[in-house]
């Protein structure tokens, strides 16, 4: 009659939160980009004829900066949708 | 009934205790989640002090102008330390979710409630000391201007007092004008 | 105190908790509104003939910077006053 | 002592957690904007002529900030009136 | 007579704490942003000349910036609406 | 299941963990005195000749900054040694 | 009949959490190297003539600053892929 | 037959918690001496004359700043090694 | 026949979380590097020259400031694959 | 439902928890230290001919911005090797 948890349903509900947890990592690449594009606009006004330097290393520094934000965004991902877990538990 | 549910085991096991040694060790906990607002004060008068010692380097003539400012502002940032204290020894020696009647549950996690809320004491204090220090590093460039820049110091610390004060009213009212032990 | 465990007061306990984890979103207007009151008294004392604007910027964009904090100061009340929660319960 | 806890009860209890937990993010526009404030504030002493650009920017960056801050309030929101969580329960 | 807390249930309540872990990830680009904002009232008060570069850069890198925290609110999106654990419990 | 455990034990063992909570305030009085003694040894530097005013004006505002990381330190100590709590359990 | 929680699971579960939680180092190189972008980019600015330079010191920088994210990734994809709590169970 | 938890494990158990959370403090004066000896480092390059007051100053505000950190470390050994917690259950 | 949850079981979910918590040590390496890369791009545009002394101190600083992450990794690693906790146990 | 957990295994859960807590202190050296090697780089590119005390002042002030990631290591070891609070248990 009543369902009772089950060990698949509490590695479910773990990697919910898991999955959660691994998108805080995003908080990294958003104050860092944001400070590259800060600079950025700061080194455009003063040397605009250097504009297409400028913006090219912002964003080739800013995808730097992305890395570890897709990270978190993969392992939550693997989690919802690929979960290697509940695989595990047969 | 006999049930294997492991939530409903947790929750039975705890409802087990003495409810009064559940809001008591809730409250425990909830003391320390309220000082945890200590590093707001902390940073930012750190900085007032940094920034009151180069001041003192750069012009040791306004050492006294520039201590006062920083003195002052520094007191403002204290604020969110104080009231997380006052809170959390409210919470020790004058407990008012002690003698609440209502469900132990809600009573117990009022208490944690009212010490998260607290934390948001980090803000003013970190802002608060910013402008403490800025002030003193403006006093002590033109110690002249020390009434006008200490007043936009004032202002601006009121303003940033706000969030303080609203996380102030929340953990209150979940100390002393409980709606959800009502409810 | 009563110690029956009803779903209810699983519903506002944990409506007390998140009360409390609203209320941290203040931290951010604190910090960003305190750099803003530093900035304006850094101002006034090198430009005092400026006062007025400078005070006048300083408190547009510190109201500004506030509405995060209300917002989760909003949340915090409604789910402490007007539990929209506990009355999906039935 | 019988327990009368519904998984409805739960979910609608972890709901109250979620919400306070998505308020967290208004920390960061709180920061941010309050340091485009101290900015502003500061561009306005010095440049005044340029009082009307410069707001306008302040307050276009601004408004840029808030959107990570709106998107928790709105998951907020969700969670305490319009729960699509209660309604998967059946 | 009671209806117990199902694998489902846990699922689900835990979904909603996932999806309030997730929204914190907007705490970063909210202090980016603000500081690209920041940075451009400052750079638009001194060089007004350059207004329409700086703003530009700014909100290029401000999108840039925002990613991470679209990152968390697909997360949550997906854990309220189209929730992948759910179904794997079958 | 026979509960072994008192409402004492668990008061005390909440003390425990609120203890080690109150402590973690002593982050800001690390950061902001570390600050202050930058700022003191770059002055000192600066001006070697009011190397006294410096050193005097820099431990008096770090007096002032550590006074939260005393009260975190004064309610972990009367968490653990007068716990007030465990009184009122009579 | 019904699957009880068992200690595989539990173990499971908790990987879940840890995985998340390893995640969040990424906080660190996100705004670490988006600082070392937004140096770049003032840089080069500045000294256009030493473009090649600076982009070079600065994606050397950034990969130093990495390593930490990837440790957290790659003790994240263990407790996922090759959880060796799980085989210690037996 | 089964060794049932006690209180005293209990109490034990979250000392090790609490022991774990007050070393978070760490993080603090690690930034502030961290940051000391970056404007010591600093100071020396420029006035190397200084060079005996400016490490002083350095080592003597650094002092200051590591208090909060023993503080958190005493909290700790106390709830390891003396635990007074323990002694009060009797 | 069903498997219950063992102490073994118990330790082992704990020491995922530990290793998880303990990677969060890498926010630190993260930031400060990145700090260190984007001060040794700004100084190899000044300075050519220099570049070698430049990126030599920033390499070195950089190595000191990779310490507590891997100490961060080895517990992580110690706690999965050299459990001392589980062998306790007996 | 018989529970095998004794308190010796719960001690001993806690203390893997409480030993990841223990690590997070590295975020405060890393931070600190890489500041240090930052304003280290920045200063041997502007005076190279102090290089020796430059990098010997940031050498020593990162010595002393290590200890507080030390004693959480030492925390987090003597929790996992010569636990002393399940010798308490008997
Ligand atoms: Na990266
Ligand atoms: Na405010
Ligand atoms: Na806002
Ligand atoms: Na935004
Ligand atoms: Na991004
Ligand atoms: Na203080
Ligand atoms: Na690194
Ligand atoms: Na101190
Ligand atoms: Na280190
Ligand atoms: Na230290």
């Amino acid at each position: 009659m009543e369902t009772m948890i089950t060990g698949k349903a509490l590695v479910l509900a773990c990697s919910a939160i898991g999955a959660g947890l691994a998108m805080i990592a995003g908080i990294g690449p958003g104050i860092g980009q944001g400070y590259a594009a800060g600079k950025g606009a700061e080194g455009v006004g003063r040397q605009p004829e250097a504009q297409g330097d400028i913006v090219r290393t912002m964003l080739l520094g800013a995808a730097v900066a992305e890395t570890t934000g897709i990270y978190g965004l993969v392992i939550a991902l693997i989690l919802l949708f690929a979960n290697p877990l509940v695989k595990l538990l047969g | 009934m006999e049930t294997t549910n492991f939530i409903v085991r947790f929750l039975e096991w705890l409802m087990s205790f003495d409810p009064k040694a559940v809001v008591l060790g809730a409250s425990a906990i909830g003391a320390g989640f309220a000082m945890i607002a200590g590093i707001g004060p902390g940073i930012g008068q750190g900085y007032a002090a940094g920034k009151g010692a180069e001041a003192v380097s750069r012009n040791p003539k306004s050492q006294r102008e520039t201590t006062m400012v920083m003195l002052l502002g520094a007191a403002v940032a204290e604020t969110s330390g104080i009231l997380a204290l006052v809170v959390a020894l409210i919470m020790l020696f004058g407990n008012p979710l002690i003698s609440a009647k209502g469900s132990a549950m809600v009573i117990m996690a009022s208490a944690i409630g009212a010490g998260l809320s607290m934390i948001a004491g980090i803000g003013p204090g970190v802002g608060q000391g910013y402008a403490a220090g800025k002030g003193t590093e403006a006093v002590g460039k033109r110690p002249k201007l020390q009434s006008s820049v200490v007043r936009t110091m004032l202002v601006g610390q009121a303003v940033a007092q706000t969030t303080g004060i609203y996380a102030l009213v929340i953990s209150l009212v979940l100390l002393f004008a409980n709606p959800l032990i009502r409810m």
